[in-house]
């Protein structure tokens, strides 16, 4: 399998990059998500810009109360970092279970952030985490809550000519959380993910990814457990997916059951 | 005769080179001048060529010539290897499959190729085959096999509007079975598909066509399990070349299953474009087009009927089965559901009526023919499934229920042989003994109580149950000609002793992963008492081997092995007399061990050695005597072999998602003898993983016009590390009665016997809790099972 | 674009195109055909290979992103004729039958025992999660990564310059 | 792929009619379509550039308008081809006059994909649906809204 022709660029700080970028092409970060689609031609940029060296995109530290994550930190680098287990055990425990042992040292955060699987499991411990994505382009950096980031199906609030160059978590004392995720038996993305983050005060917020055509914090759901009433039906409005291997119905089943067993993990 | 390798597990000879990345499959290969091959394919099931536009393609860098099915019509389509005709008489019907469809004609499945790309790389032969502009016209289609006998269905050949290849029938006369099963106090019936999977050898299929000019011979590196079988069809069906101008060689191979047994298009077409352009052109499949080209397997679907009398035993069996061959008959594809799986519904009881109505029929999907077990796994899976779903609805305990029905045990040589009602002898079994074995290893009796306690949780357990026979050393010539077989079936081996007394072994068995090179040599230095550094064996080249038949119906010991005993008899026959002649004593006077001949009673003897020298400086030599050592034989076998045993799988499954995980997976399995341990062990493994992999994970998913919606890893699921559990093996021997080495054959027991185990497994769970499915289609993903209980 | 990469221990330099994939790099530049393609999806793990010490599937990866870094294949894994213990396992235990997949499962495993040097059955079995093996049934290649683990001392393992060529290059980040 | 939805447009049953009678209108709200040309009587050729995360492709073909009812409906025909993969949809389209100013729109079809497509979209397959559902509407709803200010 060969890829269609491309020019490929390297970009060695983000500024360049994304000048780069303002001239088209796609960035390429681990390239775990890209380069499989390119592969197989579904997709055909003209110009990969890759960002995988730019020191500005790695590092993993606090600031106040917030956990900064570099866009370019593998789902390795989160999961075996000792910070992100102490103060974001969720984030460590998620990456985790991305993919296998190889995908996770090369695939990124960032990249998975912009490609917007609806089946990966970043946007629904973003979600759930409240998460900042922090995004620069020509006009400079701006911040995208994670709720307002995902758009839809492979849809975000970014830019072609914006480069995601950190994810800003808010991490407090006394919360808990957990990733509770049924894997599509061969692809291993999620079927069904749910992420919960418990803070001290109980109040839970709850996303899902592989649910439906984008991952989604479920609000009524939410309302429902804030208020001290049963959870009720999950993915209330959403557009369920279905598949081979998970018809609506049983989607909505599991997406019940994992938010138990996550409840069940956080109680 | 010594014995120090026989029954040892000797390290295998040939990990060195795959360990070190050392092994060289065929798209290691790299010729001088080698051009690339890329095949432009239909994107429909069922579509007509209106047209192909090549102008833009051809104008593309590095593109050497682009091939149409109007340039390749006079090469003859790839030949089917088995002869079923309908049971009125009439002739099978074969439909050719072309080298590439020309314009005007239809493509038949997914895949089926309309042109082919050569360029000086991959990529160029990549991107110009992008460029080829067909024209389709896209008709209907139809994928599923019960679908294809329906009076509207779309016909897939114009000529064969009920698109049936053939239908046939077996057993006792339909009026006996009937009489039989009318008077069953219980019927058990189960409907169900035995889905189609495919093969998934890790090596892609990969071809190079080499052709010489001033020999005027052509040279095909093929990933093969049989080099020569390829030269035999390719030759004499395909291109209409003369064999002797053909060289065939089957490398390293990647693995193999039967999707590499039969002879496929690209084959010929390297071939001979080489030829045309004067170069070589090397073909090498990637993954996408391995699941739309490679020959599937399985694909029946089944209604079958148990007949049981008040007391529990079986009165008769009664079977409908509608099997699909795809869009062409591939090699054997005819033999699979007939003489390899119809003559196997004996199984391990004594049924004493038996009928079968099969119907094989055409669609719009890539050949299915012969994968892991042929025939077998699907006669065991009805076999088996019917007995624990009888047990289960006659509330009999199923292990209970088999020792019942079973056939007593016999050897094959104090006792006769069975002879079922499907046409087979078996040579030799003691079936209560294995299942016997696996119920201790199982631990039975705790087992139920433990199932009880869990039945009133969220995780419930199953076990399941499956008794197996097969038949295997494929075959006995006569037989299989008069079943339809286009070719003979035996083995050939040549066993060469250089004069230093060194051993090279040639065989037709190929290997690719089970091992010849080291099992093989054990046997040869065994039988001459000679270490197995001092012998080699040659496989995989037509040049340098005399013949063979090649690798598949675990056949490669018991046939290829026994040809290799032929010859080394010789040998030592020959050996004797020229010992005889040195030692200056009558050939009856000595004995032969430990790499010497010695005169009976007393320390006079000669080494191998001594004595192969002596065959090849025969100055001092028995009159008469031709020198030299070497000798070719042909092993014919008198009787298919017959291993069995007993494979007994443990579930869990979650009641909230349906999700099944395996805790257990126990096989006790009887191969007659063993040469190796180790390597029988890790064939029983692999054969249990594909086995599993089509109860709870695999099965090709075509949507209602005939496309694949499954074809990558991404979602044609094969089992992995973290799918299955350590397996529970043990083994019982009963040596084959009528071959030199008393060997069975082990390659493909553990897919046989460790399907319906693992569905028994999860159906025995879920009447656990008070479901009562009699079936859940295969795979047995989370959400069916989950179906099942809501 | 020309990439400079360092192969078990040799600098090899060459002119590929922007597209080229590291596992053709491999296999059709420099020869190197022990890493092997099994899939076109990234799945099946018979391309492993490690940069820079870690396990990658170079099916998935530019050659233009390995430029700069050290690439271990698995014929750099055995050292001055010495077998690395995993080799000696998966012969020893029968953890290969075709053995197009093994490559790729000792590459992973090499990861494996770096991170974890005895790692438990699950470990183990999670740890091949993008590892495909048609023959084996996996069993045996456990079993073989257990040998290796209980046969070599733990920092042998962690350490790979003591069995392999890797070589650690100093990542420079390009500036102008 | 299945596709099906309903929604209500503001606009009478009249208005939506001619605007899905405008192949302008249409090639503006039908997704994978970006040009339309007449050729025939409700005959198109019909040009596309799709986008859909890992999936970017430019598709050609035609469109052609069947079973056409005048303010009741018609069936859209779309026939797509391209490197990637080709979609026949046949998707039929009802108007049902809610009152004088809105009309409710269903539609109800499927679309065949083969090649590439077919074969690991899969995963996708209804995600893509529902967006593409989606989408039509949203477009529609623009489209109203965009003549409805240039009305004023």
């Amino acid at each position: 399998m060969i890829t269609y022709p491309f020019e490929y660029k390297r970009a060695s700080s983000v500024a360049e990059a994304v000048s780069m970028l303002a001239e088209g092409g796609k960035a390429l970060s681990g390239g775990h998500s890209l380069i499989p689609s390119m592969k197989l031609r579904l997709n055909m940029p003209d110009a990969l810009v890759d960002v995988g060296r730019i020191p500005e995109l790695k590092g993993i530290s606090m600031d106040g109360d917030e956990l900064v994550i570099g866009a370019g930190s593998t789902h390795a680098d989160i999961a075996d970092s000792q910070l992100v287990k102490e103060k974001l055990s969720l984030f460590a425990e998620g990456a985790a279970h991305i993919g296998d042992p190889a995908v996770r040292s090369r695939g990124t955060i960032g990249g998975s952030l912009a490609h917007a699987d609806p089946s990966a499991d970043w946007p629904a411990l973003v979600l759930a985490a409240n998460a900042t994505i922090v995004v620069t382009g020509p006009n400079g950096e701006r911040s995208i809550p994670s709720t307002d980031f995902f758009t839809g199906l492979f849809s975000t609030a970014l830019n072609d000519d914006e480069l995601i160059t950190k994810i800003r978590v808010p991490v407090s004392a006394g919360s808990k959380s957990t990733y509770q995720k049924f894997a599509q038996p061969a692809s291993r993305y999620a079927l069904v993910g749910c992420a919960i983050v418990k803070q001290a005060d109980g109040q839970v917020s709850v996303a899902f990814s592989g649910v439906s055509d984008a991952p989604f914090r479920d609000t009524d759901v939410e309302k429902n457990l804030n208020s001290g009433q049963e959870a009720g039906p999950v993915g209330k409005g959403q557009s369920i997916m279905s598949d081979n291997f998970a018809s609506e119905k049983y989607r909505v089943h599991l997406a019940s059951v994992y938010l138990q067993r996550a409840l069940e993990a956080v109680a | 005769m010594s014995n120090r390798y026989i029954g040892e597990s000797i390290k295998r000879r040939e990990d060195k080179r795959f360990i070190t990345g050392k092994g060289r499959y065929t798209d290691d290969i790299v010729l001088p001048g080698m051009l690339h091959a890329h095949f432009v394919r239909s994107p429909y099931a069922h579509a007509r060529v209106v047209g192909i536009d090549l102008e833009e393609a051809k104008a593309m860098p590095g593109v050497i010539a682009i091939y149409t099915g109007d340039d390749v019509a006079a090469i003859n389509g790839v030949p089917c290897g088995w002869q079923v005709n309908f049971r009125n008489g009439e002739t099978m019907r074969e439909p050719k499959h072309p080298m590439l469809i020309p314009t005007g004609s239809t493509a038949k499945h997914v895949g089926d190729a309309v042109a082919v790309v050569i360029a000086e790389t991959k990529d160029s032969a990549i991107d110009a085959a992008e460029l080829v502009m067909v024209e389709w016209e896209e008709l209907p289609a139809v994928a599923a096999p019960a679908d294809a006998i329906l009076p509207d269905a779309p016909k897939v050949h114009e000529q064969f509007p009920d698109n049936k290849a053939f239908d046939w029938t077996f057993g006792n006369p339909i009026e006996e079975v009937d009489a039989a099963m009318e008077k069953a106090a219980h019927i058990t019936e189960l409907e169900f598909i035995n889905q189609r999977v495919v093969p998934n050898a890790m090596e892609p299929r990969a071809y190079i066509g080499s052709y010489d000019e001033t020999s005027d011979k052509y040279t095909l590196y093929t990933s093969t399990q049989n080099p020569h079988l390829i030269r035999l069809l390719m030759c004499a069906f395909v291109l209409g070349i003369p064999e002797h101008k053909v060289r065939v060689v089957g490398p390293d191979v990647g693995g193999g299953f039967g999707s590499k047994i039969y002879h496929y298009t690209e084959e010929a077409l390297v071939t001979w474009a080489s030829k045309q352009i004067g170069q070589p052109v090397k073909w090498t499949s990637d993954r996408s087009e391995a699941f739309l080209t490679d020959a599937h397997g399985r694909d029946h679907a089944t209604k079958a009927e148990m007949g049981f009398d008040a007391d529990g035993n079986i009165v008769g069996l009664r079977i409908k089965t509608v099997a699909n061959m795809g869009a062409y008959l591939s090699t054997f594809a005819p033999a699979v559901p007939t003489y390899l799986h119809g003559t196997l519904l004996q199984g391990l009881y004594t049924t004493p009526k038996i009928n079968i109505d099969m119907t094989c029929v055409f669609t719009h999907t890539v050949a299915v023919d012969a994968y892991r077990g042929a025939g077998r796994p699907e006669a065991t899976y009805l076999l088996e499934r019917l007995m624990d779903l009888a047990a289960l609805e006659m509330g009999r305990d199923p292990a209970e229920l088999r020792f019942q029905n079973f056939i007593p045990p016999f050897d094959g040589v104090e006792q006769p042989g069975y002879q079922t009602q499907v046409a087979l002898q078996y040579d030799s079994g003691n079936y209560e003994a294995v299942l016997k074995r696996g119920l201790e290893m199982l631990g039975y009796e705790n087992f139920r109580a433990e199932q009880a306690e869990a039945a009133k949780t969220n995780k419930i357990l199953g076990v399941g149950f499956s008794t197996y026979v097969e038949a295997c050393g494929i075959a006995p010539s006569a037989v299989v000609g008069a079943l339809g077989a286009r070719a003979g079936l035996f083995e050939s081996a040549q066993v060469r002793v250089q004069p230093t007394g060194k051993v090279s072994v040639f065989t037709g068995s190929h290997s690719h992963g089970q091992g010849h090179e080291t099992t093989f040599v054990q046997v040869v230095a065994d039988k001459l008492g000679i270490p197995m550094d001092d012998v080699d064996l040659v496989h995989g080249d037509s040049d340098t081997i005399a013949f063979g038949m090649g690798t598949y119906g675990s056949r490669s010991l018991a046939v290829g092995g026994s040809a290799i005993v032929k010859s080394i008899d010789k040998i030592l026959e020959k050996g004797a007399k020229i010992a005889a002649h040195k030692l200056e004593c009558a050939e009856g006077d000595l004995e032969y061990a430990e790499g010497k001949w010695t005169v009976k009673g007393t320390d006079k003897s000669i080494g191998f050695g001594d004595v192969a020298l002596t065959a090849y400086v025969p100055h001092v030599y028995p009159a008469g005597l031709e020198p030299g050592l070497d000798f070719s034989s042909f092993y014919d076998p008198a009787n298919f072999t017959y291993p069995f045993g007993c494979h007994i799988a443990v579930v869990e499954v979650d009641k909230e998602t349906g999700k099944v995980t395996l805790k257990r997976m126990i096989a006790v399995d009887d191969v007659g003898n063993v040469i190796n341990p180790m390597i029988v062990d890790g064939q029983i493994h692999g054969g249990l993983a594909q086995g599993i992999g089509q109860a709870l994970f695999e099965g090709t998913i075509y949507d209602e016009n005939g496309q694949l919606t499954n074809g990558s890893y991404m979602d044609y699921c094969m089992p992995r590390a973290d799918d299955l559990p350590m397996f529970e093996t043990d083994r019982q021997v009963t040596p084959c009665p009528h071959n030199p080495l008393g060997v069975k054959g082990a390659g493909e027991a553990g897919a046989i016997g460790s399907t319906p185990a693992v569905v028994n497994a999860v159906i025995d769970a879920l009447w656990s809790a008070g479901h009562k499915p009699k079936d859940i289609l295969m795979p047995l993903t989370s959400e069916r099972v989950w179906e099942a209980m809501n | 674009m020309q990439v400079e990469i360092n192969v078990n221990g040799k600098a090899r330099k060459a002119e590929v195109e922007d597209r080229t994939l590291l596992v053709y790099f491999l296999r059709d530049t420099l020869q190197l055909t022990g890493t092997h393609v099994g899939c076109d999806t990234s799945s099946c793990g018979a391309c492993t290979v490690h940069l820079d010490g870690v396990a990658v599937k170079s099916c998935t990866l530019l050659a233009a992103q390995a430029d700069g870094c050290s690439v271990t294949t698995i014929e750099g894994m055995a050292k001055d004729g010495e077998m690395h213990p995993l080799q000696e396992g998966f012969r020893e235990c029968h953890g290969l039958q075709c053995g197009y997949c093994t490559p790729g499962m000792i590459m992973t495993a090499a990861d494996l025992l770096k991170r974890t040097p005895k790692p438990s059955e699950t470990e183990i079995r999670f740890a091949l999660e993008g590892n495909i093996c048609r023959c084996t049934g996996y069993h045996n290649i456990v079993k073989a990564i257990q040998w290796a683990a209980e046969n070599t001392a733990a920092p042998m393992l962690a350490d790979s310059h003591l069995w392999t060529n890797d070589v650690v290059v100093e990542k420079v980040v390009e500036t102008e | 792929m299945q596709l099906s939805g309903t929604h209500v447009l503001n606009a009478p049953v009249g208005k939506v009619w001619t605007m899905l009678m405008d192949p302008v209108t249409l090639a503006r709200i039908v997704p994978a379509v970006s040009s339309l040309e007449l050729i025939d009587d409700n005959q198109y050729k019909a040009l596309a550039e799709i986008k859909m995360g890992p999936v970017s492709g430019s598709f050609s073909g035609n469109l052609s308008l069947l079973n056409i009812r005048e303010k009741e409906g018609y069936s859209l025909h779309v026939k797509q081809a391209s490197k990637i993969g080709n979609a026949d949809a046949l998707i039929n389209i009802a108007l049902k006059s809610l009152d004088d100013d809105q009309t409710e729109l269903t539609f109800d079809g499927d679309a065949r994909l083969s090649g590439l497509l077919a074969r690991t979209g899969q995963r996708v397959i209804s995600g893509v649906a529902n967006t593409l559902t989606k989408q039509f509407f949203a477009n529609f709803d623009e489209a109203l809204s965009n003549e409805m200010n240039s009305v004023e």
